[in-house]
């Protein structure tokens, strides 16, 4: 299958697609391919015809009698089922990549992706803030979370093949898989006022060696060029303002946050410590995984999805905590392993 | 041009159509496709409102039971559900051509709209007061509601039935009134206009106009205001009871 | 009109057009087709309108930087050239000019059902255009036509004219729809069934419907996104737990289905066209009838592959995907069935036909660069970029245009009694169909190379195609121009065209060119089929009225 | 317009229905405030409103006189209803649950994929 992609890339070319860098691309590609060339059959074939017909049956005299003809049932059916048949297949087949495009693998790097007029921001959650610029690894899957600050945008990569809209105050999620190293466009796809043009960043796709280099010298300095996110200080990366955060809002005060010392008494609440992606038993003995929705969920409804065996206790956050003070926190959350203790704001 | 089935024939009706009964149907075509448009009007609202009511449950619910007044609800269906008797009797007797009865139902009718206006009235003016308002004019206390709902157990009792969660109410409440003021409004400005169509048809009905002429007019109207009435069936259990 | 032409040529005495000539017999006429003409005239200026604004864009998108204008004329310029083309032109365009003139005539009827509301529903088209152009004039908009919130209810431009001048306009297609829906319903002819009736009032038939059930919520969208601008409700404000998807969702009931409301018309048309130009009766009249109905319905269902990639869910995703590929095939059966009426034939490529073709044309690429679109994981890529923008002006300019231009030239004998050049007519046409090519084919490839639209400035490696595409719209342009001057030509100094000048069968040509003040000077009975023009089986009765018919058709002869 | 064309009902007939709509109005409140119905009482309100819509639209609006082109009308107005409230609502139910608000009382349920 990849030979026979790779061997008709020849069609990106003709139909001037961007360059295809990512594991979706070809995917895309490929039925693009499928459905380009079918169209232009059916259209040559229809025009044939219409051409044929028309030399054939030239009108000879003003008030020509025409024969009487009766389309034959089959070709009715012919009709419907042929077209049906095919928009069908080539939606399941998109529908499937579309699925796929929806479904981030687990172990993919997170970054947080923020639209503001008119620039884009993104938050490493163990590392720095960039504007404008995204530095990913080649080969490993990004699962993007995406926000705006003020209106709708629309993060669009065209050489990724992705795009998803970036609603303000919730998160939308995409991600992609990088298969080439170079500087790719990202471009805003939703308008979003005056210069909405001009509000186009660059996707740096990194050796994995040279990322990590480039990450370990980021979380070692600060960039002096580093601009406020709206959602961490900006000296800190997002876990360590996290850390800051469970301080100062008093989560640390019922939740666990370090398991290595035995001394401690228990907590009122569930301890984080290997909390990010396990599963919960909620009160009414339901199921969840404990992902980003839900963490953030649980700040600022405690009650609705309350764990089993703990008493309801919890204040809502709702409005104490900013979207992105909530972000860092659960970025902070996620770096509490069971197994690997964590260096940061330990009791 | 064929003329006129025997009985309605004598009727004035326009040239392009064959008789008067002709004519009627479809004056109550357009009517009834009129009436399609304003159903899918109202069912934008409907959508919007169900959607934030999935979103936001329990804040929905509790407010219904605990901020909307059931009473003033309840008293409003019925005096709608009445005026639309009163057009009911109107067309009946636009039926049997007596002019003045006319008139004098679809005056009983605007009386009855009159007083669900003033009802309304009096309901929102108690919103306002109190601060509950749509979206960024909201100013109101919800917690004290809730502490008085919970020290009243015969509303405790609602509430634990209906499922309310209490620590969840709050959020989303600017949104429902958002949508009681939308709905209510959209709906009071189609009474209005009814009362105006009906005012107008009952000045005509004194003119003596439908001791006549044929009673399309007053049937189109009234079929207007039942479905004022209409949209409140709905409206009621919705806003004021769920 | 000049008076020398005699009823012997074939030019009544007495006709719609002369029976008053005063201004107030204009304005306050009640007559279908007066109504019609005053729409086309409206119609031709806001099209022009839009025109204009679409060609200062392109000028502009000649160059990557800043070029005519800055960025907030710009922003504006394309929301003028959406709001003007869209709410102003195109919805208004076929129903309300040739829906008005054509509907009576090829029913049989003297009028509509309502002709008082007709006159009504012109006067507040206009009240609604003069209302929003006044406020695209006073400071403009710059969201776009779609009217996105937030962006639309935070914006410093003055939303609220514009939306109330749509708001108004909406009006005036809902009250459209119901006076057409009744008239198709309550004044068919006698011998006039549902079997029957010409595919152009089944086509505007399904329109008038669309226009009933879904042009209420875009007002009520266009209302609440006012309030909303005005009084900050929230409704669709994130900052006050509003959901800003749920607007799109409203918008989009109405938006996708007027889509429908233009080129169902427009689909009208072509089956008509066609069937004269080839002298048969369409082939699969059933089927054409059927999928008109499937479209105006099923196109319903499909208003959420418009939102593919802004949080929908994947689930909605997959569901507004299948429904959107039945609005396909029942296009895809248009396409058949239009075709095959050539098969045995009496073609006659007049200009009519050649905007017939046209239109196939374009509803081929228009509607597979539609399907390609609804296959979801292709809408990722080409969301929002110049992809979409040439798919839709296939369908909404290539197709709907074609569709008012065979209209035009095809009915423009039965609307004004006179004949246009149609030599001239096939060259205009050429010029239009050639322009439009050179504008928009380049724009899919600018889509594929992933530029999103609404772009002031771009990237200098889109240049290359941009200029192509500002140098087709100039010839798109040119085209436009010449068909006008035809056509005024044509009206002063056009040769008689007589009652039937394309010895067509559709029942609108049983009647005097231009038509006489009341239609028909007899309440027609319609017996046969309209179209038939084939050969009945010999021996019966039916056969020697239509050998007495084509005796009579012969005298028209020009 | 004489009596023949129309099913003339009669006062005490439409009085009739009246009281019927009273009397479901005051069900649609008992069985809401008082019944303890639980999760059952917002259902059972919707089928109380829509027999109460079908008195006022078949009797006192005359449906049931009318051609039936027009109950034909009505109803799919209905149905259209149907459809936009059940495919919005259906969004906001099966999205991504962080695309929602995140304050809103909304308990992640996912769709069939």
């Amino acid at each position: 299958m990849n030979e026979l992609i790779e061997s008709l890339s020849w069609m990106n070319d003709l139909l001037f697609m961007a360059e295809s860098t990512s594991t979706l691309a070809p995917k895309i590609d490929f039925l693009h391919w499928q459905v380009f060339t079918i169209t232009m059959l059916a259209f040559f074939g229809i025009a044939a015809v219409v051409i044929g017909l028309y030399i054939r049956y030239r009108r000879k005299e003003d008030h020509q009698v025409t024969e009487i003809f009766h389309p034959p049932l089959w070709m009715e059916a012919a009709f419907i089922a042929v077209p049906f048949i095919t928009f069908m297949a080539w939606f399941t087949m998109g529908f499937h990549d579309f699925v796929w495009s929806r479904t981030p693998p687990k172990d993919s790097l997170d970054v947080y992706v923020m639209g503001k007029k008119w620039m884009w921001k993104y938050s490493y959650p163990d590392g720095p803030n960039m504007v404008d610029t995204l530095r990913v690894p080649v080969g490993r899957p990004v699962r993007l979370l995406i926000t705006s600050r003020d209106v709708i945008h629309s993060f669009f990569a065209p050489t990724m093949r992705i795009k998803q809209d970036a609603l303000p105050g919730r998160y939308t999620e995409s991600w992609f898989e990088a298969t080439k190293t170079g500087t790719y466009p990202i471009f805003c796809a939703e308008y979003c006022g005056l210069n909405h043009s001009t509000m186009i960043g660059s996707i740096v796709v990194m050796p994995t060696r040279e990322y990590d280099a480039w990450m370990d010298d980021a979380k070692r300095n600060t960039y002096a060029s580093r601009v406020d996110l709206g959602m961490t200080d900006q000296q800190a990366t997002m876990a360590t303002q996290g850390a800051r955060l469970a301080l100062e809002k008093g989560c640390a005060r019922c939740h666990s946050v370090d398991e290595s010392n035995a001394s401690l008494p228990p907590t009122l609440g569930p301890s984080w410590v290997g909390l990010y992606r396990s599963e919960r038993t909620l009160a009414d003995g339901s199921k969840v995984i404990a992902d980003e929705a839900y963490l953030t969920r649980s700040m600022m409804d405690p009650m609705v999805e309350l764990v089993q065996g703990f008493p309801p206790l919890m204040p809502s956050y709702q409005g104490i905590l900013q979207s992105g003070e909530a972000a860092a926190l659960t970025e902070y959350i996620k770096t509490l392993k069971k197994d690997s203790p964590t260096k940061l704001g330990a009791r | 041009m064929s003329d006129a089935s025997a009985g309605t024939g004598f009727l004035e009706h326009a040239p392009h159509f064959n008789n008067a009964a002709h004519e009627k149907r479809a004056a109550q075509m357009g009517m009834w496709l009129f009436l399609v448009n304003e159903v899918l009007l109202f069912a934008g609202l409907f959508t919007a409102f169900f959607m934030y009511r999935f979103l936001y449950t329990d804040t929905f619910r509790f407010l219904a039971f605990a901020e909307l007044d059931w009473v003033m609800g309840t008293v409003n269906t019925g005096v709608l559900l009445a005026s639309s008797f009163t057009v009911v009797l109107a067309v009946q007797a636009a039926r049997a051509h007596k002019s003045k009865l006319v008139g004098i139902w679809l005056l009983a009718t605007i009386a009855f709209a009159g007083a669900f206006l003033v009802i309304k009235y009096f309901e929102y003016s108690h919103k306002i007061h109190e601060g509950l308002l749509p979206g960024q004019y909201f100013s109101y206390d919800l917690s004290e509601s809730i502490a008085k709902v919970k020290a009243d157990p015969e509303k405790m009792l609602h509430i634990n039935d209906a499922n309310i969660n209490l620590d969840q109410v709050g959020n989303g409440a600017p949104m429902f009134f958002t949508l009681y003021f939308f709905i209510t409004g959209l709906h009071g400005i189609h009474v209005l206009i009814g009362m105006f169509l009906l005012g107008w048809m009952a000045w005509r009905a004194f003119k003596g106009e439908f001791a006549r002429k044929n009673d399309t007019p007053i049937e189109l109207s009234g079929m207007y205001w039942h479905l004022v009435d209409l949209i409140w069936i709905y409206v009621y259990p919705m806003l004021y009871l769920l | 009109m000049s008076t020398t032409h005699t009823v012997e040529d074939g030019f009544p005495e007495k006709h719609f057009l002369n029976q008053g000539t005063t201004f107030k017999s204009w304005a306050t006429t009640i007559d279908h087709k007066r109504i019609a003409l005053m729409y086309l005239v409206t119609v031709l200026f806001t099209f022009f309108l839009g025109g204009v604004f679409a060609l200062l864009l392109r000028i502009e998108l000649l160059t990557p930087g800043p070029g005519i204008m800055d960025a907030q004329s710009y922003n504006r310029v394309f929301s003028l050239h959406g709001i003007i083309m869209v709410f102003l032109f195109m919805i208004p365009a076929l129903p309300g000019v040739f829906g008005n003139f054509m509907l009576p005539l090829m029913i049989g009827a003297k009028d509509v059902a309502f002709p008082k509301l007709n006159l009504a529903t012109y006067y507040i088209y206009v009240t609604g255009a003069a209302f929003a152009i006044w406020g695209l004039w006073n400071g403009g908009v710059d969201t776009g036509w779609t009217f996105y919130a937030p962006y639309s209810t935070t914006t410093v431009t003055k939303v609220v004219p514009v939306l109330i001048g749509a708001f108004i306009v909406g009006m005036s297609s809902i009250l459209t729809g119901v006076n057409f829906m009744t008239t198709v319903h309550t004044l068919r002819a006698p011998g006039l069934t549902w079997g029957k009736l010409p595919l152009f009032v089944w086509a505007i038939y399904g329109t008038a419907a669309v226009q009933v059930l879904a042009t209420p919520v875009i007002g009520l969208v266009t209302l609440l996104v006012a309030a909303e601008a005005g009084f900050g409700f929230g409704l669709f404000d994130p900052a006050r737990g509003g959901d800003p998807l749920l607007m799109q969702h409203l918008f989009w009931f109405y938006s996708h289905p007027a889509v429908y409301i233009m080129i169902l018309p427009a689909m009208g048309v072509v089956s008509e066209v066609i069937a004269t130009f080839s002298r048969r009766q369409v082939f699969g009249y059933k089927m054409l009838a059927g999928s008109t109905l499937g479209i105006s319905l099923v196109g319903f269902f499909v208003w959420g592959h418009h939102l593919f990639v802004s949080g929908q869910s994947t689930f909605n995703a997959g569901v507004f995907g299948v429904l959107t590929m039945l609005v396909g095939v029942f296009t895809a059966i248009k396409v058949f069935n239009w075709v095959l009426t050539l098969y045995k034939g009496a073609i006659d490529f007049k200009t009519p036909f050649f905007y017939a073709m046209g239109f196939l044309y374009f509803i081929i690429f228009g509607g597979m660069t539609g399907i390609a679109l609804a296959v979801v994981s292709l809408d990722i890529h080409w969301h929002d970029t110049y992809f979409v923008i040439a798919h839709f002006h296939f369908v909404m300019v290539g197709s709907v245009v074609m569709g008012f231009l065979a209209a035009l030239h095809y009915w423009f004998p039965k609307m004004f009694g006179k004949m246009y050049s149609d030599r001239w007519g096939l060259a205009a046409g050429l010029f239009v169909f050639i322009g439009f090519n050179v504008t928009f084919v380049p724009q899919f490839l600018l889509g594929n190379m992933g530029m999103p639209r609404r772009y002031y400035q771009y990237p200098e490696v889109f240049r290359t195609l941009n200029v192509v595409s500002t140098a087709g719209a100039g010839l798109l342009g040119f085209g436009f121009f010449t068909i006008l001057i035809l056509l005024v030509v044509a009206l002063v100094k056009g040769k008689v065209a007589g009652p039937n000048p394309w010895f067509s069968k559709g029942y609108e040509w049983n009647t005097s060119s231009p038509p006489d003040m009341h239609n028909f000077h007899e309440v027609p009975v319609l017996v046969d089929a309209p179209h038939a023009y084939e050969k009945v089986p010999e021996g019966t009765l039916k056969a020697e009225e239509e050998a007495k018919t084509e005796a009579e058709g012969a005298h028209h002869h020009v | 317009m004489t009596s023949d064309t129309h099913k003339s009902h009669g006062t005490g007939f439409y009085f009739g229905i009246l009281l019927a709509l009273g009397v479901l109005t005051f069900a649609t409140f008992w069985t809401a405030r008082h019944m303890h119905t639980g999760a059952f009482h917002t259902p059972l309100a919707v089928i109380i409103a829509t027999v109460k819509a079908f008195l006022v639209v078949w009797f006192f609006m005359h449906l049931s006189d009318h051609v039936s082109s027009n109950k034909a009308f009505f109803l799919t107005s209905l149905f259209f209803v149907l459809l936009m409230i059940g495919l919005i609502v259906g969004d906001a139910a099966t999205r991504l649950p962080s695309a929602n608000p995140n304050f809103s009382a909304y308990k992640e349920m996912r769709g069939p994929w």
